[in-house]
C-alpha cells in the first residue's frame, strides 16, 4: 500500500515539477485572493487586522479547491480514470498518494501565504508572541496547519475522485468539498487567533482544544478515505 | 429487481391509508392546541407558537439524517449490501433535507419576530444551515447518473460523509460561541406551561407520524420506480437487440 | 483454468441504453477472437465489461477465474486493454509514462526498455512528453505499456488504427508473441482483411449481442 | 455579427438549460462560500455586518470564475477551439455571445445571492431605505449590479478564450481574471455601500461616481474584447 | 482560381520541433491527393497548415486563393476538417451539433437534415447527446458536419479509422460526390489499398518533407 502510494505521490509531483502549475499560477491566486479581501474589507475600518486569521484560511480553502481540481484533471485526461481501476495499485495506497501529494502542496502554499498575510497584513508585529513565548506560539501555528492539511487533503482527494468521473466536476467539487471543510477553516482559525491574538478570554492555552479537534477531523477523513477510495474510482 | 409492484398504481395501502388520516388528525390536535388553546408566551408573544414545528422538526430532521447514514453504512458493507439500503439511504436523506428546510424556514421567521432580523449567526442555526448544504449536496451526486450499484455507493460514501461532518460542526460552533459567550437561544427558553408542553409533545407525535407517512410512500415509490424500471429494461433490450435485423446505425439511411 | 473469458446473457446499460443486451462469449486460453460488426454494435462496451470497467446489469461474467460481479477489482490487474483512448500523462515523457504504468505491476526496468525500443520509442520520442506526441506515437504509447506490463489477457480496441504500415505489422507480430507467452488476446477491429487473417475464430457483435461463428482454427 | 453572436449565446444557453450547471451547482455555491465568510469573519465583532457588500461581491466575483471556467471549458472538449476557429463565425461575434450567455447566467446568480446576503446578513431591515426613497436606493443597486455584471462578462469572456487553448486553464483563469476584475469589486461594494449603509459621508449620491467607473470598465473591456478576441482564438 | 492549394518549402514550428520541415505541396481543384507516410511525419500538421489553424513559421502557403501568412481567417470557413479529434459538443445531440456547426456557414435545414440522414443519424442516434456516442457515431457526426457545410476544400486526416464497412464505402461515395460537386479533398490515411483506390495522386510525407509520386491520374 505504502509502495503505491509512493509510486502516485512520486508521479503527481514530477508532474507539478515539470508544469510548475502550483508554484506558478496556485500560490499566486491564493495571493490575489488575500489582496481582494483587501479591498471588499476596506482597512480603515480595521476589519482586516482583526480577521486575519480567517482571511487566511478562507484563502487556503479556495486553494485548495484549486489545488484538488488540477490533481484530478490530470487523472482525467484522456481515458478518464480507467488507467488508474487497471494499474492493480491498491486503491488506499492511491488515495494516500494523491493526498500526500496534495498535502505537500498545501503546505508549501500556506508558508507562502503566512508570509504574504505577514507582510500584508502586518500580524507579523504582534506582542503575543513576546508575551507568551515564541516557541509555545508558533509550536501551536505549526501544529495547527499540519493537521488542518491533512484534514483538507483528505477530503479533497476524497471529493477529488468522486467528482473526478463526472462531467461537471470543475463545479461539483467545491460545493461538496467547501462545508464539509468548514470545521477545519472553525478550528484552525480559532487556533490561530488564540495563538496570534492578545487580549482576555483569547489565552493560548484556548487553541489547543481546536488542534484537537483538527486532529479529529483529519483522523476520521483519512480513516474514511482509505476505507472507501475504491468504492469513488468505480465508473462514474 | 423484483416486479412486485407491477399492476399497483398506488403507493398507498390500507395500512398507509390509515397512518394517514391518524397523521392529519395528530395535525389537526396539534393546530388546534398550538394555536388555540396553548397561551401565548409572556416573553415571547404568540411567536412561540412556532416552537411546537420547528423543534419537532429539528429532531425529526436528525433522525431522518442518522437513518439515511445507517442505510448508507449498511449498504457500503458487502455482506449487507442490498439496493433497499441504498434506496432507504436517499428517501430519508430527502426528507431529512425537507424538515432542516422547515426548521430553518420556521426558525427565520421566529427570529424575525422575536429578534428583528431573520438570520444571527448563532451556532445552531449556522451549523443547521450546514447540515442543510451537505444534504443538498449529498443529493446532487445522487443525482448524477450512472450505472444503479455504482451511484449507489458513490451517494454512500458521501452520505457517510457528511453524518461525519454533522456532529464536528455541532462541536465546533458550540465551542466557538462558547469562547465568546453571546447566546440567542438560552434566554428564550421560558419556563414551558403544562399546556405549551403538552404541545409540543403534539407536535413531535405528529411529527413523528408524518416522517412515518412520508417514508412509507416515498419508499414505496422508489420501490416501483425500479420495478418500472425492470419491465422497461426488457423492452429496452427487445429494441437494442432488434437493431440486429433493422441493419444498425448505419444503414438506416437509404 | 482454461477458460480465460466467459460471459452469459450478458446486459449491460450504459445510462438508460442497454449497449449490451444478452451477450455471450467464451474464450479460451491462448485464443486470438476477433469482434466484428458495426458502429455501436457494442465491441468497446463488451472490451470494457472483460476489462472489469463497466458492471453488469445482468448476467455473469467470469474472467481469468474470477467472477466480475463480486471482485472486479482482482481481475483489472491482469488485462491490458488499449482503447480508442488512451490514459497517459501528457506532462510526462513517454518513457516516464509506460515506467510509471508498468511499474504500478511491478515490471523490471529491462522489461520497459525492451518494451519502448520494441515500439520504436526511443531517442527523441522516448523524452518527449506525450502531450506533444502524434496520433500514432501516442497509440504506440499504449501499446508499449502493454508490452512491458505483460497482462494474461490483451483486450485491444482497434489495434492498428493510427498506425503506420510498418507499426501494424508490428502489432501483429506482438500479439502472435504474447499468444507464445501463454497469453489470450481479444480484439475489436473494422479493418476486416487483416483482423481476420490474425485471428482464430471471429465473433459478430450486432444490436449489443454476440453470435459466435466458428471458423477453421489455423493453429499458430 | 450579432446573428453568429445569438448563435453561440443560443449554444450556450441551450447547453446549461441540458445540463443545469449553473442552477443545481454554481448558485449553491455561491451561498456555500457566504456562510463560510460568516464562519471566518465571526458575527459578534459585526465585521459581517460592516462588510456585507464586500462580501456579496466577492462571493460574486469567486462565482463568477466557475462560471467562466465552465463556460469555456464546453468549448475545448476534445479538439481545442479548432471547431470555433474555422466555423466562420466573426470573433466579435462569438465573443458577444459567450459573453451575452455568461452575463445572463451571473445576473441569475446575483438575484439569488442578493436574497441570500439579504437574510443571512439581515440587510434587508436598513433604515437607509425608508431615509432615502426606496426607488433612488434599488436604481442605483441594479444599475450597479448591471454595469458591474458586464464587466465581469466581457472580462470573463476574454480571459476565457485565452486560457481555454492552455492545459492549465483550472489554474491559471483565476490568476488572470481576479486582480483584472478588482476594480470592478471595488466599485461594485462601495456603490453598494452608499446605497445600503447609512450614516454620514456615506450619502447615496455618492455611489454615482462608481456606477460611472463601472460603466467606464464596461465599455473598456467590452471594446477591447470586440477587438482582440480573433487574436485570442488564435493557437495557443 | 485553378490552384486550390500552394505550399512552398513550407517549415513549421511545433514547439520547437519543425514538424514540417520545407514542405511544397499543389492541389488542383478537383483532385484527391493522398497523403502517407510514417507516424510524427508531419501528415496531421501538413493538413491543419492548410486548414489556416497553424501558422507557418517558414515558406509560403495559398490556399483557396488566400495567403495563410496574412488572412488565415478567410480560408477558414470554405475549409471542412476532420481530423483525430472532433470539435462537438457533448452535451448537446447529434441534431443539435450538426444544426449549430452547419449553421454558422449558413447551411439550410433541409442541407442538415439530408446530410445526418446520409451519414444513418437518424432516429434513436439523432437525439443522443454526443458524450454517449461510439467512436465511430462520433466520426459520422463529424463527417455529416462536413456534409451539410459543403466546403470547397476537404481535409480529411484518416476518415475512414474507427468506421465500420459500410461506412467507410460511404465515406468513399462522399468523397466522389464531393468532387462531383466541384470540391478538393486531400486526405491523410495509413489504409493504403483503400486510401489509393480513392486518390488520383500519392504524396508521400516524410519527417516533415513531401516528395510528389505521380500516378497515373484516373479522372473520375
Ligand atoms: C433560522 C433560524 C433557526 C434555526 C436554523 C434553528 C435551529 C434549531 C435547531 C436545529 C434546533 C434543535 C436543537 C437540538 O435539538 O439540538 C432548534 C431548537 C430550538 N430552537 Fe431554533 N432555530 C432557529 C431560530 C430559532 C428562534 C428564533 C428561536 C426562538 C426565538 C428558536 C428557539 C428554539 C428552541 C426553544 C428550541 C428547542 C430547545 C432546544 O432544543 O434547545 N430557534 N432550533
Ligand atoms: N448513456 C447512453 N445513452 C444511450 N446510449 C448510449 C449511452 N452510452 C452508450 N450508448 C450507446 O451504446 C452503444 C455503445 O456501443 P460501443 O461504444 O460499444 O460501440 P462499438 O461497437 O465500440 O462501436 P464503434 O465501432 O463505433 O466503436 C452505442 O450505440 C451508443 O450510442
Ligand atoms: N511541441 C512539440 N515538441 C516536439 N515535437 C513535437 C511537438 N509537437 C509535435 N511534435 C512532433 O511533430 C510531429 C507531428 O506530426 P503529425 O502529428 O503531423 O504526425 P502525423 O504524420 O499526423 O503522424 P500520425 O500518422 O501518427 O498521425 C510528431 O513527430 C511529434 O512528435
Ligand atoms: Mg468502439
Ligand atoms: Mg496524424
Amino acid at each position: 500500500m505504502f509502495r503505491d502510494a509512493a509510486l502516485i505521490a512520486g508521479k503527481d509531483l514530477r508532474i507539478e515539477f515539470r508544469s510548475r502549475v502550483t508554484v506558478n499560477q496556485v500560490v499566486p491566486f491564493a495571493l490575489v485572493v488575500l489582496v481582494l479581501f483587501a479591498f471588499a474589507l476596506d482597512p480603515d475600518r480595521g476589519t482586516l487586522r482583526v480577521a486575519t486569521p480567517g482571511l487566511f484560511w478562507i484563502a487556503v480553502l479556495f486553494t485548495a479547491v484549486l489545488a484538488v481540481q488540477r490533481s484530478f484533471n490530470i487523472e482525467v485526461a484522456d481515458a478518464g480514470r480507467d488507467g488508474l481501476r487497471l494499474s492493480g495499485l491498491d486503491p488506499a495506497g492511491i488515495f494516500l498518494g494523491k493526498a500526500g501529494a496534495l498535502a505537500l502542496q498545501l503546505l508549501a502554499l500556506e508558508a507562502t501565504l503566512g508570509v504574504g498575510v505577514a507582510i500584508l497584513y502586518g500580524t507579523a508585529s504582534d506582542p503575543k508572541a513576546e508575551t507568551a513565548g515564541v516557541f509555545a506560539v508558533s509550536a501551536l501555528l505549526v501544529s495547527t496547519a499540519l493537521l488542518a492539511t491533512i484534514g483538507l487533503a483528505a477530503t479533497g482527494a476524497l471529493y477529488g475522485a468522486l467528482a473526478a468521473g463526472l462531467r461537471v466536476r470543475d463545479t461539483l467539487l467545491p460545493l461538496l468539498f467547501l462545508p464539509t471543510v468548514s470545521p477545519v477553516m472553525i478550528g484552525a482559525t480559532r487556533a490561530f487567533e488564540s495563538a496570534l491574538r492578545s487580549g482576555p478570554g483569547n489565552q493560548l492555552h484556548e487553541g489547543w482544544p481546536w488542534v484537537g479537534l483538527l486532529a479529529g477531523f483529519a483522523g476520521l477523513y483519512v480513516a474514511l478515505g482509505l476505507l472507501a477510495f475504491g468504492a469513488l474510482l468505480e465508473e462514474a | 429487481m423484483k416486479p412486485m409492484a407491477r399492476g399497483r398504481v398506488g403507493t398507498g395501502t390500507p395500512a398507509t391509508r390509515v397512518l394517514g388520516v391518524v397523521t392529519l388528525a395528530a395535525i389537526a390536535v396539534l393546530g388546534l392546541f398550538a394555536l388555540v388553546l396553548s397561551p401565548a408566551d409572556e416573553l415571547q408573544g404568540d411567536s412561540v407558537r412556532l416552537l411546537y414545528v420547528h423543534v419537532p422538526a429539528a429532531s425529526l430532521a436528525y433522525l431522518s439524517f442518522a437513518m439515511s447514514a445507517m442505510a448508507s453504512a449498511l449498504y457500503l458493507w458487502p455482506r449487507t449490501r442490498r439496493p433497499g439500503w441504498d434506496r432507504l439511504a436517499g428517501v430519508t436523506a430527502e426528507i431529512g433535507v425537507l424538515f432542516t428546510g422547515i426548521v430553518l424556514i420556521t426558525g427565520m421567521l421566529w427570529g424575525k419576530v422575536s429578534w428583528g432580523a431573520y438570520w444571527t449567526w448563532d451556532a445552531r442555526l449556522t451549523s443547521t444551515a450546514l447540515l442543510f448544504v451537505l444534504y443538498v449536496g449529498y443529493l446532487a451526486v445522487r443525482r448524477m447518473p450512472a450505472a444503479v450499484d455504482v451511484r449507489a455507493k458513490r451517494s454512500a460514501v458521501v452520505g457517510l460523509v457528511a453524518i461525519i461532518d454533522v456532529p464536528i460542526v455541532h462541536w465546533a460552533v458550540d465551542w466557538w460561541q462558547g469562547q465568546h459567550p453571546q447566546s440567542t437561544i438560552l434566554h428564550l427558553h421560558p419556563k414551558i406551561s403544562g399546556l405549551m408542553a403538552f404541545s409540543l409533545f403534539l407536535g413531535f407525535v405528529a411529527g413523528l407520524l408524518s416522517f412515518a407517512w412520508l417514508l412509507m410512500h416515498r419508499y414505496r415509490l422508489a420501490v416501483m420506480e425500479d420495478a418500472l424500471e425492470a419491465q422497461w429494461l426488457d423492452l429496452a433490450i427487445e429494441d437494442r437487440q432488434r437493431e440486429g435485423t433493422v441493419p444498425a446505425a448505419g444503414a438506416a439511411a437509404r | 483454468m482454461h477458460t480465460v473469458v466467459l460471459l452469459r446473457s450478458a446486459v449491460c446499460l450504459l445510462g438508460r441504453f442497454p449497449a449490451l443486451a444478452g451477450a455471450d462469449l467464451t474464450v479460451e486460453r491462448g485464443e486470438i477472437v476477433l469482434l466484428r460488426g458495426p458502429n455501436g454494435a457494442g465491441k468497446t462496451t463488451l472490451l470494457r465489461v472483460c476489462a472489469g470497467l463497466v458492471p453488469l446489469t445482468q448476467g455473469e461474467a467470469v474472467v481469468l477465474g474470477h467472477d466480475l460481479t463480486t471482485d472486479p477489482r482482482s481481475v483489472r490487474a491482469h488485462v491490458g486493454l488499449v482503447g480508442h483512448a488512451t490514459s497517459l500523462y501528457d506532462d510526462l515523457t513517454v518513457a516516464e509514462n509506460v515506467r510509471f504504468w508498468s511499474r504500478t505491476v511491478g515490471a523490471s526496468p529491462e522489461e520497459i526498455d525492451a518494451a519502448l525500443s520494441r515500439l520504436g520509442l526511443v531517442g527523441r520520442l522516448a523524452d518527449l512528453t506525450v502531450g506533444r506526441l502524434s496520433a500514432g506515437q501516442r497509440r504506440r504509447t499504449a501499446l508499449a505499456v502493454l508490452v512491458a506490463r505483460r497482462p494474461e489477457l490483451w483486450l485491444l480496441d482497434e489495434p492498428h488504427a493510427g498506425l503506420d504500415a510498418e507499426a501494424r505489422d508490428l502489432v501483429d507480430a506482438l500479439i502472435a508473441e504474447a499468444i507464445e507467452a501463454g497469453a489470450t488476446v481479444v480484439l475489436a477491429s473494422h479493418e476486416h482483411e487483416r483482423a481476420e487473417r490474425l485471428a482464430h475464430r471471429t465473433v459478430h457483435v450486432v444490436g449489443g449481442r454476440t453470435d459466435a461463428v466458428l471458423e477453421p482454427v489455423h493453429v499458430p
